[in-house]
């Protein structure tokens, strides 16, 4: 039982991260309709983003992780602008090969600069954990599991309340109409594909000084944004927080109690079986994005 | 107040709209009609800007907005109300009506004229919160009506108002538009309902495979069998 | 003309070991040949009917393990008591194996997952060849997992004690992958100008209007899925017995990766394209190898397939045939059969004519 | 296929035809028959519903209640391929023909039903695949001189200009060899040149035996041609009869013209 | 078709061009031909390797080279990947005609190449690969001077005593290397009356263990063994101090780096053991100081990572076998280097390095008894147990 716990609470700590890949990787799929294979070198980068404030130039380790926020959005931006917009309207096989390219290229010129050399950072929290009862869980994956409930709640926020986030819905919803309105659809893609790359490179940022750095550390953060996002439904909010926090569910249960080398393995079996069944995600009748 | 010279539209081969010449005066409410695929909706798509024309000129207030983006030209006073309503259906009314005024700047103007809605269509503000594509289609096109007000339009384009709705509504809509028009907004509308809209109307064309094959004032053409004719064929 | 400069082409390509006594370019070759074939096969699902699976390496790296473990043997623990054996069998038994397995693994997944289409296609066909890896991975009684299955039996022929040849050195390999090329080219070929291959392309072009006009859909896919798993099943099962190791990083997404450039470099839906793509991206790591840096071949690559898709999204092939009828005009058309989108008629192969398959 | 058919007699039924997206209803319980030998045409102002029969009568959509026959089978249900076996073959109302191909492959495709080579024999090029071809390819071009396309035989089929990808489209679908045709606004966006030498293709047509079920907004084209004219709206059908009965109308007129013609009617009363 | 000759032959054009670029002059010096991970998920290890290899280069070279002749070493990136491992080997043997090879890291790699070695006729001296596979499948040309998982869980046998384990647990990364150590540590440990509790298995790109850990605390062994490489050591130390998993932690293989477990596992380093093949903050305590001292000098000087030591002692030990394999024989050519190879005796930074015979009679593989280390974390410093 008490082992059972400590999973559960394992995969809570675990899902809010994963919650945040899958929200940033739907919402592009959901409002650009560009299967974003960079999302895990938007994660790489985050996470070697805080790595360059909070070791290299010492800054502030919280004020490191903004950094990497605001860096991870700036981009993605640039990604959309120089990659996506001018092959505005490309069938969806064109924009993810290009994708694939900028994926490759990336992840290598983050080992041209950081090598392959595991990098780690230092944290000012104590490693002592916080121990409850039978279970214990670390200061720093606290402090993760609650900044990425922030986030998430202010993406959420961000989508529902501001003028931004409306017509980033209305443009998924409607794409002619909300031109009509005088949406500038050029610049919501842009914003959305920032905003879903910063969400990316937050992950990276919150992850990097819990686990170490590697230039191929994105490469299961986008094979598993990609789970999420499949059982959630693509273009799913709610599809996406709920789909993180259940993968990190299976994958923790599946290592503990049937193989720990399948671990992995779940995700995808997850992936294909909610799509033979259920093809649109389980939570197709979730309200999209918006 | 609204000119069109000359204009022509093409979907790939197809040539939609044929050198179609037309004008609209200030606080006129203009209709264009015809049967289905005569062009009318492309035109009107050509006029807010989310159709670029192959060819012609289209100006506002002497201005010419023909290449101009559909935000510039909203900004400008044009409003849409799209064929089909086209609400966004996974947000509230509140939300839609928003929307309506996305451009806007303005937080007084905008409560004001949000009231003013709400009093021509108490039915939306019942159901403020209520996720758009709930709505019945009657009370989906009051919202979409409400929400090309809300950017306090000078120039309302209708696309087939009445379309895919019950038989007292589109009376209802109608006059709905016709009130809009008593309240000095011009309006250019496109309907396939003929009579209705010819009724309604001060001037109209008739449009017959991309082309103004007719035009005159309302009762005109009411009288003139040719209607028919396009519509029935001869 | 066109019959004399298939049979001068095809001696070009037999003779290559002949003059070519650098037996490191013979194995860049044989390594390109092999994996022309799994973009060749590829193309049949991307190109001809426009499905992008982004999983082909699993039929490859099936096709690779089933034949492995045919020519090697293996045991298998049911239960306790009763441990299935199964015998070494000679490599071209194992070959044919791997062929009929990828192809069935084709026909599973057709059938499973052509029910979806776009984005979930593609990410369904990743997670199938990535579940596949992890089985490989940890089934360890079966594959030895990440221990690698080694010491695979090159391919001999022969008739025991008589004559015997074994596939050991550059040569005869060159040859056995040069005749599994030209084999899988004579199937596609003769496949995408049949009446099934029309409806694998209808299908690419208007499913709709495919299907008003009697073309089964989903029938049609599937049969295109089991004949280009069974093509990457028989280039896995020749990879599997030149490099002589297979391990579960044959799994790798990067390979899918390399066969869809490949594919999409030289032109999708053509016959030729996967060929060209083949040569250019089984040479280019190699010149690369020479004047970069690891981390800067691989940004390059990348960036290199960023460059293609953008200025020639339809691929080599086709550029160079609208080139070549803008610089001398057009030759053939009439009522003379295309099955080719882009090319002009000069692309209609003339491989099958010289085999005599039209009257 | 199967027992001839006599001219006159009913070929597709369809009885209390209903089809739901969701809560809107499209087609609500309709009935009509199409009979051998004729040219029908189903019209009715935007959004009444002819697309939809069309779709459920071709198999591209599911009805939510009634039956469809033709000839002596139940249709509905159906996939489009199956019925197409049967004989229903149908054009689309936007243009549809595979762009990339040449037209003639294009026919080619088309006569998919008229082959019946298997994979093993296609991969060793056996001679009655040969013959099988050579034998596809006398009909494509039968066919093409019979539309008037067998100049543009080498083009892509989306090279065409508007009008002869019309003229495709629909030998498109008699390669598919239908008894009964379908045809979802054949003429829509045709110059009136173009329009008319499509009439005069339909009366080609209909001598082959072909019985033609259109839909169509051009009301001359739809007057010139038909026998028999089926209204829908809302979903309902309202009307039929010969074109002069249904230009007559008053419940047409007031589908097509709206509601002012009622008062209109009653202020010249 | 007419395309497809012309692009065709574009392609072949262009490797036309790269056969005319590859041809290299007639160099004097004596080539010895190294592949190893430069790229890709192992590739920080692969690098020390090289590294390693360079300084026992400059050594050779400063000392008037091998027989008259300069060294050179040529390098290649087998990508973490066994068909790049066989491309390496293909363009090195053939192209660059090197006489020997050195690599290839990952048994898997090595593996690949093997056939290779047999097919040329030319030998490899393998620096770091752990699968016993590699020397009994019966590859002449093999001389391997890295321990096999069984031969370092001999060695830890002579010591086991001393640790008082009752019931051990596993966890390792899920390769050969990883898989390995496991069952030569497990069966080690049964044969000594040890009980063995879970084996879990990791990916190597893992970063979440802590369902593994979570089994692992509810086994209720009292030592865990980890084999894996050191960023995922690191993780495992971290997380199971999260967890509170109260094993002792002894780790295999040779690869972690305590200098880095200190700097980025801290604390959750603190008591854990490391069976290393050398020790480089004890040089002196080498069986051959000298060597150790000058090599460890020499990798500090050219302002190398501190941490790579225990991989990058491997590449000088394997260049260094090689150069008396050729000094032995007189000439480089691939056969007269393997049979000198068998007669070697080197001083290495590991040790004394020399080949015992293993594998099927005939066809023997060579094979070093390498030493083996034992080092604690203490007070965050490395110390001797």
């Amino acid at each position: 039982m008490d082992r059972f716990l400590q999973h559960l609470l394992n995969a809570l700590m675990l899902g809010g991260t994963y919650a945040l890949l899958g929200i940033g990787l739907t919402m592009i799929f959901g409002i650009m309709r560009v299967v974003n294979f960079t999302h895990g070198e938007l994660y790489t980068f985050g996470a070697y983003m805080v790595f360059f404030f909070a070791m290299t130039l010492s800054t502030n380790f919280f004020l490191a992780l903004v950094f990497a926020m605001v860096l991870g959005v700036a981009l993605g931006a640039a990604i959309e602008f120089v990659l996506l917009r001018p092959l505005r309207g490309a069938s969806i096989d064109t924009t993810m090969l290009i994708m694939i390219g900028a994926w490759i290229a990336l992840q290598n010129s983050e080992q041209l600069v950081w090598t392959g050399v595991a990098k780690s950072v230092i944290h000012p929290f104590p490693a002592e954990p916080v121990v409850l009862g039978p279970l214990s869980v670390s200061w720093i994956r606290i402090f993760v599991f609650c900044v990425a409930i922030l986030l998430i709640v202010g993406a959420h926020l961000l989508i529902h309340r501001t003028r931004l986030g409306k017509a980033m819905r209305s443009t998924f919803q409607d794409r002619e109409t909300a031109a009509l309105m005088g949406v500038n659809i050029n610049a919501i893609q842009t914003a959305t594909f920032a905003l879903g790359s910063g969400l990316a490179a937050a992950a990276g940022a919150l992850l990097g000084p819990v686990f170490v750095l590697v230039p191929s550390m994105g490469d299961m953060a986008a094979l598993k944004s990609f789970a999420i996002v499949i059982l959630g439904g693509l273009g799913s909010f709610k599809g996406a927080t709920l789909g993180g926090f259940m993968l990190a569910l299976v994958e923790e249960m599946g290592a503990g109690y049937i193989s720990s080398g399948y671990r992995d393995a779940m995700g995808f079996l997850i992936i294909i079986v909610v799509l033979i069944f259920r093809p649109t995600g389980l939570f197709a009748r979730a309200e999209r994005i918006g | 107040m609204l000119e069109i010279e000359g204009l022509d539209c093409r979907y790939g081969k197809v040539r939609a709209v044929r050198d179609l010449t037309l004008e609209v005066r200030e606080g006129e409410l203009v209709t264009l009609i015809g049967a289905n695929g005569a062009g009318k909706t492309t035109t009107l798509k050509a006029i807010s800007g989310i159709l670029r024309p192959a060819a012609g000129r289209i100006a506002f207030d002497g201005e010419d907005i023909t290449r101009a983006s559909a935000r510039a030209i909203l900004a400008k006073g044009i409003a849409h109300c799209p064929e089909g309503r086209h609400v966004f259906p996974y947000m509230s009314v509140q939300e839609n009506l928003d929307m309506g005024c996305y451009l806007r700047r303005d937080p007084g103007g905008i409560a004001r004229d949000l009231r003013k809605v709400f009093e021509r269509f108490p039915v939306l503000e019942e159901r403020r919160r209520q996720m758009a594509g709930t709505l019945s289609g009657g009370e989906q096109q009051m919202l979409a009506i409400g929400r090309a007000l809300m950017s306090r339009p000078r120039l309302m384009l209708f696309d087939e108002p009445s379309l895919g709705l019950a038989p007292n509504l589109v009376e209802t809509t109608f006059e709905i538009i016709a009130e809009i028009r008593a309240q000095g907004v011009t309006v250019l509308m496109v309907e396939q309902n003929a009579y209705a809209a010819l009724e309604l109307c001060d001037r109209s064309y008739l449009l017959e495979s991309g082309a103004v094959t007719l035009t005159g004032s309302g009762a005109e053409l009411l009288d003139n069998p040719h209607v028919k004719e396009a519509y029935l064929g001869g | 003309m066109n019959r004399w400069a298939t049979w001068l082409w095809l001696a070009f390509l037999f003779s290559i070991p002949v003059w070519m006594t650098n037996q490191y370019y013979l194995y860049i070759l044989i390594n390109a040949g092999i994996f022309i074939i799994a973009a060749m096969s590829l193309n049949l699902l991307l190109g001809y009917t426009g499905q992008l699976s982004l999983g082909h390496v699993a039929f490859f790296g099936i096709g690779a393990y089933a034949s492995a473990l045919v020519s090697l043997g293996f045991d298998l623990e049911i239960t306790d008591s009763y441990t299935f054996v199964f015998a070494p069998r000679p490599v071209w038994v194992g070959l044919l194996a791997g062929i009929l397995v990828a192809g069935f693994f084709g026909w599973l997944v057709g059938r499973i997952s052509f029910k979806i289409r776009g984005a979930y296609f593609v990410i369904v066909t990743i997670s199938f060849a990535e579940v596949v890896r992890l089985v490989a991975l940890n089934w360890i009684d079966l594959t030895e997992g990440p221990m690698a299955l080694n010491n695979i039996p090159p391919l001999t022929l022969g008739i025991p004690g008589l004559w015997e040849l074994t596939f050991w050195r550059k040569v005869p390999n060159y040859y056995l992958v040069l005749v599994t090329c030209i084999l899988s080219y004579v199937v596609i070929a003769r496949l995408v100008r049949s009446r099934l291959g029309r409806a694998m392309i209808a299908l690419r072009e208007n499913e709709p209007l495919a299907a008003s006009v009697g073309i089964d859909v989903t029938r049609s896919l599937v049969l295109a899925a089991v004949v280009s798993a069974a093509m990457a099943g028989a280039a896995g099962g020749l990879y599997t017995h030149t490099i002589r190791i297979i391990d579960p990083d044959v799994f790798l997404f990067i390979y899918t990766v390399t066969m869809v450039i490949m594919v999409i470099t030289g032109g999708k839906g053509t016959l030729a394209g996967p060929i060209v793509g083949g040569l250019i991206f089984g040479i280019l790591p190699e010149v690369l190898r020479e004047v970069a840096s690891p981390e800067v071949q691989w940004v390059m690559y990348g960036l290199i397939m960023i460059a293609i898709v953008f200025f020639l999204p339809d691929g080599i092939v086709p550029a160079l045939a609208s080139w070549w009828r803008d610089r001398f005009g057009a030759g053939g058309g009439g009522a003379e059969s295309q099955s080719e989108p882009g090319p002009g008629p000069e692309a209609s192969g003339t491989v099958t004519d010289t085999m005599g398959e039209r009257a | 296929m199967t027992r001839e058919i006599a001219a006159g007699e009913t070929v597709l039924a369809v009885e209390n035809l209903g089809v739901r997206f969701g809560g809107l209803v499209a087609l609500a319980g309709i009935s009509f028959e199409v009979r051998a030998g004729e040219v029908a045409s189903l019209i009715g102002p935007n959004g009444a519903g002819k697309t939809t029969a069309f779709n459920a009568i071709t198999g591209f959509l599911t009805p939510s209640e009634g039956a469809i026959r033709y000839r002596d089978s139940r249709i509905e249900g159906l996939r489009p391929n199956e019925i197409a076996d049967l004989g229903v073959v149908r054009t689309f109302q936007k243009t549809s023909v595979f762009a990339a191909s040449s037209v003639f492959d294009n026919l080619l495709i088309g006569l998919h039903r008229r082959g019946g080579a298997r994979l093993w024999e296609i991969l060793l090029a056996l001679p009655r695949v040969r013959a099988e071809e050579a034998r596809l390819r006398a009909e494509a071009e039968e066919i093409l001189d019979f539309v008037g396309l067998s100049a543009r035989a080498g083009e892509p089929g989306g090279a065409l200009p508007y009008g002869e990808q019309r003229l495709l489209e629909v030998a498109v679908a008699l390669a598919a060899r239908p008894s009964l045709l379908l045809l979802d606004e054949p003429v829509s966006g045709m110059n009136p040149v173009e329009t008319a030498s499509f009439m005069a293709m339909l009366g080609k047509i209909r001598a082959r035996g072909i019985t033609i079920l259109l839909v169509e907004h051009d009301m001359r084209m739809v007057m010139g041609v038909s026998d028999r004219v089926v209204v829908l709206n809302q979903g309902a059908i309202i009307a039929e009869g010969t074109p002069e009965e249904i230009q007559a109308n008053p419940e047409v007129i007031r589908a097509y013209l709206g509601h002012g013609a009622d008062r209109r009617a009653v202020g010249r009363a | 078709m007419k395309t497809l000759i012309k692009s065709t032959g574009f392609a072949l054009a262009a490797a036309a061009a790269l056969g005319l670029s590859g041809t290299a002059g007639a160099s004097e010096a004596i080539k010895i031909g190294v592949t190893q991970p430069l790229t890709g998920p192992v590739a920080a290890s692969g690098n020390y390797v090289v590294q390693g290899a360079k300084i026992a280069e400059s050594f050779l070279n400063e000392s008037g080279g091998i027989l008259g002749h300069k060294v050179e070493l040529i390098v290649e990136d087998n990508k973490s990947n066994p068909k790049e491992a066989v491309a390496t080997a293909e363009k090195l043997i053939v192209r660059d005609k090197v006489p020997v090879l050195m690599g290839a890291w990952s048994s898997t790699y090595t593996l690949a190449v093997m056939p290779k070695l047999i097919e040329y006729g030319v030998p490899m001296v393998v620096e770091t690969s752990s699968s016993g596979k590699i020397t009994t499948s019966g590859n002449p040309w093999i001389f391997r001077i890295s321990p096999t998982s069984a031969m370092e869980a001999k060695s830890f046998g002579t010591k086991v005593d001393q640790f008082g384990i009752k019931k051990a647990d596993f966890l390792v990364v899920n390769n050969d290397w990883g898989r390995g150590a496991a069952s030569a540590f497990s069966a080690m440990l049964k044969s000594k009356g040890i009980s063995v509790g879970v084996v879990e298995t990791m990916d190597a790109k893992a970063q979440d263990l802590s369902a593994q850990l979570a089994k692992i605390k509810a086994s209720g062994g009292d030592t865990l063994f980890v084999t894996t490489g050191v960023e995922q050591i690191t993780l495992v130390l971290k997380q199971a101090k999260e967890q509170r998993v109260t094993h002792r932690v002894i780790t295999t293989g040779g690869s972690s780096s305590p200098d880095q477990l200190i700097a980025q596992a801290g604390a959750a380093a603190e008591g854990s053991y490391h069976l290393l093949f050398f020790a480089p903050w004890f040089p002196e305590a080498a069986p051959n100081p000298d060597v150790a001292k000058k090599f460890v000098d020499e990798w500090n000087k050219r302002g190398h990572n501190f941490a790579g030591l225990t991989e990058g002692f491997r590449g000088h030990d394997g260049i260094m076998t090689i150069a008396a394999g050729i000094e032995a024989a007189g000439k480089a050519e691939p056969d007269a280097i393997r049979q000198a190879l068998w007669g070697v005796k080197v001083d290495g930074v590991n040790g004394d390095i020399s080949f015992i015979k293993q594998g099927p009679a005939g066809k023997e593989s060579g094979q070093n008894v390498p030493n083996v280390y034992i080092v604690t974390i203490k007070d965050g410093k490395v110390a001797l147990p």
